[in-house]
């Protein structure tokens, strides 16, 4: 890996030399009623519209890559013929400034099954090929994970990676087009001090994770817990709202509508994500559904993300960044329901 | 302007991450044509649908126990198992029960209508692994769609397998399927047996369970352990209590096969509303052995 | 106009439509004009044969009737029931159709003798306790909210039309308003039955930024009683909750319950 | 010919909510000319006793499905009056954007599906489209314009969702009301080519001598807030509304009844007209007056030339109100809410006259009496008696008695009641 430096000051330069393209970043998107700074991923303008010091957002970069509703194709009609329209929705390249290693590694895992070799998804790829993707270090919120999940940094899936050190950012370079962009601002070569710095910024911030998840033989532990009393526990509390899956950076399951228009002539399909919290997940026609309850729904997205997942991939679907636990009104984090689950309330 | 990134076309560019010209690519489909139906019974259809160009139809293959995804725009698209034999390639036919918004709007197109096509998907029944072996092909209600396919491949090499045995149940005789190819299929080397649940005044055949057929072919039966496959289509209950008897008759479950059903989106490992505890009925299914289907969380 | 209608080859019938109101604010059946763009496609695809408020032709032979408001007077039971008598598919339109809407809300005195005299003094005037359609007649669909939604009204005309099923999601408002990036309300501090109620308005009113009342009525899995929870930990009170609770009246169900425990509405004395 | 006729209407079609006319004439003699209110009352004011003050307005809106922007906007300013709380000039000015916009679909909504068809000898909208797709396209543009505009500021066009005591609960994008700005600018010749229409209609010929109730303007042509006034001299101040509308109940009708310095009164499009013109803007003057349309007028048909005026000058004040919004930038939007003990009063003109909402609080903050006086119960009164002059004046002059049917129908429809509303 090519690693570079430059000061702090030129970062607005690097922004603006990218700011040709269409920009997205962490912006601020108001206060709660806490006072406290909420932020979440929107386009950018400025570079002042950038909150580079964003703590978590309340939404992922997901949408970039998989809207929440996209439109597969279109059809016109001619009585019994027909003819389809396929457009991947996707024309022009995207620059992502800012993304912490959590989001970036929930690409990584979408890309293997979305962009896997069993029927790749165009849509997401061709949106996935077009994002040119700053990193940007990040230091731990009460609620994040990451280091549990292996996934508190990224070693590939962005084009260059910002590490603050104070007056300057270390940057990790893994494409050419980022290097460069890194050579019209004069980056430099790091030196050893810069090394022993950048290693320092890590080290701390490995020490300033609150929240653990044992990832021990979890997928054993799922499956001799499958009956456990903790999944009705837990069922009791869970909305079926589908908020957590939102606001997920790795839930893709969805569901596909099709439409007619009022003058019959035109057709169109829909894809929208879907939530395997949702009542009608598995249900099939007929009304037969194969997961009636709240619990076996909850214990179901568990079970995609910390068993299947991991047999199919060897790793987790989840990436601990905490989002779905936060935005759950029922207060159902991952932590807390593996942790019951183990049997350690 | 130098900096402005390079746009990435993947339908068009030399980055061909998709493959149009493949019709099986995600969202493609083949435009294949209904050229015939018959009803079957008041719920159930059989649609005979041809690929549209000759070249693709040839090229479109499958295997007993696979399912396509049929489509129609603005209605919906779904999957069915193929009913016909695999020697038809892309000329397939499919039993269809109106059961919903696709299905039942498909009751009623008329032939010649378009429908786009593609699979063939997932997993089948292997019936090469079962050659030389006696085969138990065991259907109940809508079950015998996904079993015609095996079934027919086994009648087109009837020489390769040992004893064959048809078991098909339905309600009532008025549910039966593809009634007009029974006397077909009562070959003197099949033992064909049809049960209804309930007789009409009509009926001269068997009434009663699947299971008493099976009851009294499990006594016939000399070394069910090490000579037999057996296939098994029909609702979960149905093909619990089977697959249970003929565990016990000593039938190893790795050697019994049945089809899953889940709800489905796109066929091809994506949608993700098929997953059974954490395995994919599209891609891992949708038949399994019955061995797998025990060690799957949720599956009965 | 009258050429005949067909989908994919398959010939389909344009129902006879009509449009009739109860006691109600007639704004459903103001969203149906406020179909500008597609107003027109819309008359191809039916044929309007009653419709009050727009046209002065009558007629009696309709296949489906659309129904807006709520019952809340002797009479207008015989004219519902007339109206199911000549319908094929009779469809509730909106949250008065539906639930009661915000007419029953003057149920919760259980005093109609008060409620009278509060707005009328002596005067004479007649009046029942309100009920939703239902409660006097089969109701074949249901078109929720309080207003409509234009869209799905026409999505669900197509439907019809073409003989595709109908269904509301049966997945909570919150489940839309994430997918639309909201900041959730609880966080501003707002309360919000976001969490409880039907979606399909594709979050409405939280996308404006003002908190759901649910006028969609509740969702398949309504899980009141963590709502309760939740809006204490929120810090507000179950009076905030009940105001929202008991608004449409699709919650009717569950506030007697979580009422039974509290003390009823006040009243004034005349 | 002396004429003798009877006619009945049961459940007028075109207007808003269910009322009757019977008229009743033998040899020239009006035996009874009525108008009926028979619409289902649904006691709002009742609903709201115990209600939190937050209640109102969200509650209030529901009474009218048509002018739902105008019922929050009065609820909103009783609260607000109650209260002590002072609107922003910029929430002033969006709440007045909003209300023109809400006015603008309304009268659109009236002239061309409900007023225009009797013009036109149709029975719907519907022909017209036919045979005159333009016109009707105008129409629509039109009112999709007012409509969306009212989406952006109001959140929803109907039911409105970012209106609250205090201010809204978010903002427009300005490049939202930019595109607005355009396309109003664009309207200005579907509303002149409107306007040319209406000239081709022949207006009835009837007039009754009659007193006009509106809110009084000061600086601009009014519609939220101020003075009361009356063509018969009466002007009185928001907070005694009562004073002005003298509610009482009378058989025949479910709705209550108004009136003032005469046995009864009208408000609505032409009585702002009458009282208000000077502050009209300069080309709704000039259309007014080409159209034959002076103050004092006491044809109640005009009622439908005023609207075609008012939406002439609300184009052009909207134009002028936006123009202010895009030159200064965005304040909070929204102020705290302190409840004390107290009555507020909320006067607003929606299209179809002056509106109240009136509410009494206790100390915290909960409703205990609510008062909404609608503009259609101030106008049953004066339609009623207009049946009777017109039913007087046809029967002596003798026409036919469809003639006499179609007549009192658009008359009842140039008021484009709203009955619904008015029994609330
Ligand atoms: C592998 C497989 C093979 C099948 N083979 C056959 C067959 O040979 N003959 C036959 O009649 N039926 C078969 N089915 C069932 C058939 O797919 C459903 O009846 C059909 O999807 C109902 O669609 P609908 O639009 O009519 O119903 P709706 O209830 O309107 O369903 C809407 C959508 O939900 C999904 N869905 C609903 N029910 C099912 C279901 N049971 N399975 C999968 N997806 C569902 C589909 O995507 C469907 O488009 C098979 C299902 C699977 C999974
Ligand atoms: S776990 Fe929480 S966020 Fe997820 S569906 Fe249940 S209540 Fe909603
Ligand atoms: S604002 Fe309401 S609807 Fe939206 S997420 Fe929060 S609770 Fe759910
Ligand atoms: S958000 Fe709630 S109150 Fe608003 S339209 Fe939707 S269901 Fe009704």
């Amino acid at each position: 890996m090519i690693f570079k430096v430059f000061p702090k000051k030129k970062l607005s330069l690097l922004y603006e030399l990218l700011a040709v393209n269409t920009m997205v970043g962490p912006t601020l998107k108001g206060k709660d009623r806490n006072g406290k700074s909420l932020y979440d991923f929107d386009v950018l303008y400025t570079f002042d519209d950038l909150a580079l010091d964003y703590t978590a957002t309340i939404h992922s970069a997901k949408r970039f890559v998989l809207p929440y509703h996209e439109k597969l194709s279109s059809f016109d009609i001619n009585k019994t013929d027909w003819k389809k329209h396929v457009d991947i929705n996707v024309y022009k390249p995207l620059v992502f400034f800012g993304m912490h290693p959590c989001d970036i590694n929930a690409l990584n895992k979408l890309d293997m099954v979305l962009a896997g070799n069993v029927y790749p998804n165009p849509y997401y790829i061709g949106k996935r090929k077009n994002i040119f993707i700053v990193g940007l270090d990040c230091s731990p919120e009460p609620q994040c994970f990451c280091h549990s999940m292996g996934t508190d940094s990224a070693l590939h899936g962005f084009d260059m990676f910002l590490t603050d050190l104070g007056d300057k950012y270390f940057v990790e370079v893994l494409s050419a087009t980022a290097f460069d962009f890194l050579s019209q601002i004069k980056s430099k070569e790091p030196s050893k001090k810069d090394h022993q710095h950048y290693k320092q910024v890590n080290a701390l911030k490995n020490k300033n994770f609150a929240t653990n998840v044992e990832t021990n033989d979890l997928t054993k532990i799922l499956d001799l817990e499958f009956d456990a009393k903790a999944w009705d526990q837990w069922g009791d509390k869970c909305l079926s709202c589908g908020t957590c899956s939102n606001v997920c950076p790795t839930c893709y399951c969805y569901g596909v509508e099709e439409n007619i228009d009022l003058d019959l002539k035109n057709a169109n399909k829909i894809r929208s994500l879907h939530s395997c919290n949702l009542l009608d997940f598995a249900k099939v026609s007929g009304g037969h559904n194969f997961r009636p309850e709240k619990s076996t729904r909850l214990k179901y997205r568990y079970y995609h993300k910390h068993r299947g997942f991991v047999e199919a991939f060897e790793e987790s679907l989840c990436v601990g960044c905490g989002r779905c636990g936060q935005a759950c009104l029922a207060d159902i984090t991952p932590p807390e329901v593996i942790a019951s689950v183990r049997g350690k309330e | 302007m130098k900096n402005k990134l390079d746009f990435i076309d993947i339908m068009h560019g030399s980055d061909g991450h998709h493959r149009k010209e493949d019709p099986n690519s995600f969202e493609y489909s083949y435009q294949a044509e209904i050229t015939n139906v018959y009803s079957l019974t008041k719920t159930e259809k059989l649609y005979q649908i041809q690929i549209a160009d000759p070249k693709l139809r040839t090229k479109f293959t499958f295997k007993p126990g696979q399912f396509v995804m049929l489509e129609l725009p603005g209605i919906g698209e779904a999957p069915f198992s193929i009913s016909s034999s695999p020697v038809r390639h892309g000329d397939i036919e499919l039993c269809i029960r109106g059961a919903g918004n696709f299905t039942n709007f498909l009751s009623r197109v008329q032939r010649g209508t378009k429908v786009g096509l593609s699979g063939p998907f997932g997993t089948h029944f292997p019936v090469e692994k079962m050659h030389g072996q006696d085969l138990l092909l065991i259907a109940g209600g809508l079950g015998i769609a996904p079993l015609r396919s095996p079934l027919l491949s086994v009648l087109e090499n009837r020489s390769r397998y040992g004893r064959v045995d048809i078991m098909y149940g339905a309600k009532n005789p008025d549910e039966l399927l593809f009634t007009y190819q029974h006397e077909e299929w009562r070959r003197f080397d099949i033992n064909l047996d049809i049960t209804v649940d309930q007789a009409d005044k009509q009926w001269q055949g068997r009434t009663g369970l699947i299971t008493e057929i099976l009851k009294e072919r499990i006594q016939e039966s000399t070394d069910l352990a090490n000579n037999t496959f057996a296939i098994v289509c029909g609702p979960p209950i149905m093909f619990r209590f089977v697959c249970d008897m003929l565990t016990q008759a000593g039938l190893p479950m790795q050697k019994m096969f049945v089809s899953l059903e889940r709800r489905m989106h796109c066929g091809r490992g994506k949608c993700c509303r098929c997953n059974i505890g954490s395995t994919y009925t599209c891609i891992d299914g949708p038949v399994f052995d019955y061995w797998s289907v025990m060690n799957l969380k949720e599956a009965i | 106009m009258d050429q005949q209608l067909s989908y994919l080859g398959v010939p389909l019938t344009r129902p006879k439509v009509a449009f009739f109101d109860f006691t109600s604010c007639e704004g459903c059946q103001l969203q149906i004009l406020n179909n500008e763009a597609t107003l027109l496609d819309f008359l191809n695809l039916v044929e309007i044969v009653n419709f009050r408020e727009g046209m002065s032709e009558k007629s009696d032979n309709y296949d489906i009737a659309f129904i807006e408001g709520s019952i809340s007077r002797p009479d207008e039971i015989k004219r519902l029931e007339a109206i199911r008598h000549n319908a094929k598919i009779v469809v509730a339109l909106g949250s008065c159709a539906c639930f009661g809407g915000v007419n029953q809300l003057k149920n919760r005195f259980n005093d109609l003798n008060w409620v009278k005299k509060e707005v009328y003094g002596d005067f004479p005037i007649e009046t029942i306790e309100v009920h939703p359609l239902e409660k006097y007649v089969q109701v074949d669909l249901k078109i929720y909210g309080c207003p409509i939604k234009k869209e799905e009204v026409e999505k669900i005309v197509t439907n019809l039309v073409v003989g595709k099923s109908i269904t509301s999601p049966e997945y909570p408002v919150c489940m839309e308003c994430k997918a639309n990036e909201n900041i959730c309300l609880f966080e501003l501090g707002e309360p919000c039955l976001g969490p409880v109620t039907r979606a399909g308005c594709d979050a409405w009113c939280t996308n404006n930024r003002r908190g759901c009342w649910g006028c969609r009525g509740p969702a398949d899995v309504a899980n009141v009683r963590q709502l309760e929870e939740i809006m204490h930990k929120y810090g507000f009170s179950n009076e905030t909750m009940l105001d929202r609770l008991e608004c449409f009246g699709g919650f009717a169900s569950l506030t007697k319950e979580i009422k039974k425990t509290k003390k009823p509405a006040a009243k004034r004395k005349k | 010919m002396k004429l003798s006729c009877d006619v009945n209407v049961k459940h007028l079609t075109r207007v808003e909510g269910h009322g009757n006319i019977q008229i009743k004439i033998q040899d020239g003699r009006v035996k009874q000319a009525n108008w009926e209110v028979v619409e289902t009352p649904r006691f709002f004011e009742a609903m709201l006793v115990g209600k939190h003050w937050e209640n109102a307005p969200y509650i209030c809106g529901r009474i009218c499905g048509i002018c739902s922007i105008g019922h929050t906007l009065a609820s909103i300013r009783a609260v607000e009056n109650a209260f002590n709380i002072i609107p922003s000039t910029q929430t002033a000015k969006l709440r007045l954007l909003l209300k023109h916009m809400e006015t603008l679909q309304s009268h659109i909504l009236h002239l061309y599906f409900l007023a225009a068809p009797d013009f036109l000898g149709t029975g719907s909208v519907l022909p017209l489209a036919k045979s005159n797709p333009e016109e009707v396209q105008r129409a629509l543009r039109l009112k999709l314009l007012a409509n969306d505009a009212c989406d952006i500021i109001g959140g929803r066009r109907l039911h409105p969702t970012r209106t609250v005591v205090g201010g809204f609960t978010m903002l427009p994008e300005k490049k939202q009301l930019d595109q607005i700005r355009r396309r109003l600018n664009a309207c200005v010749p579907d509303l002149l080519a409107a306007a040319e229409l209406f000239k081709t209609f022949t207006i009835p010929d009837f007039s009754r001598e009659t007193e006009f109730v509106s809110l009084k303007a000061d600086e601009n042509y009014p519609f939220i807030g101020g003075s009361l006034i009356s063509t018969d001299g009466v002007i009185k101040k928001e907070a005694d509304y009562r004073q002005m509308t003298n509610e009482y109940c009378k058989k025949g009708f479910t709705s209550k009844l108004s009136k003032l310095s005469r046995k009864s009164f009208a408000v609505g499009a032409l009585a702002r007209l009458n009282n208000n013109f000077a502050f009209l803007h300069p080309t709704a003057q000039n259309i007014s007056t080409e159209l034959g349309l002076t103050p004092v007028n006491h044809n109640p048909y005009m009622c439908n030339v005023a609207q075609l005026v008012e939406c002439v000058h609300i184009v052009f004040d909207s134009l002028s109100l936006i123009e202010d919004l895009l030159n200064s930038p965005w304040q909070e939007e929204r102020q705290p809410v302190k409840a004390i003990k107290g009555k507020g009063v909320g006067a607003v003109e929606v299209p179809r006259g002056i509106l109240y909402h009136y509410y009494e609080f206790d100390g915290k903050g909960k409703i205990v009496a609510a008062d909404c006086v609608i503009p259609t119960s101030q106008n049953h009164a004066n339609i009623h008696h207009d049946i009777q002059a017109l039913a007087k004046q046809y029967a002596e002059s003798g026409t036919k008695d469809q003639n006499i049917e179609l007549l009192a129908e658009m008359l009842v429809r140039a008021y484009d009641p709203c009955i619904s509303c008015s029994v609330h």
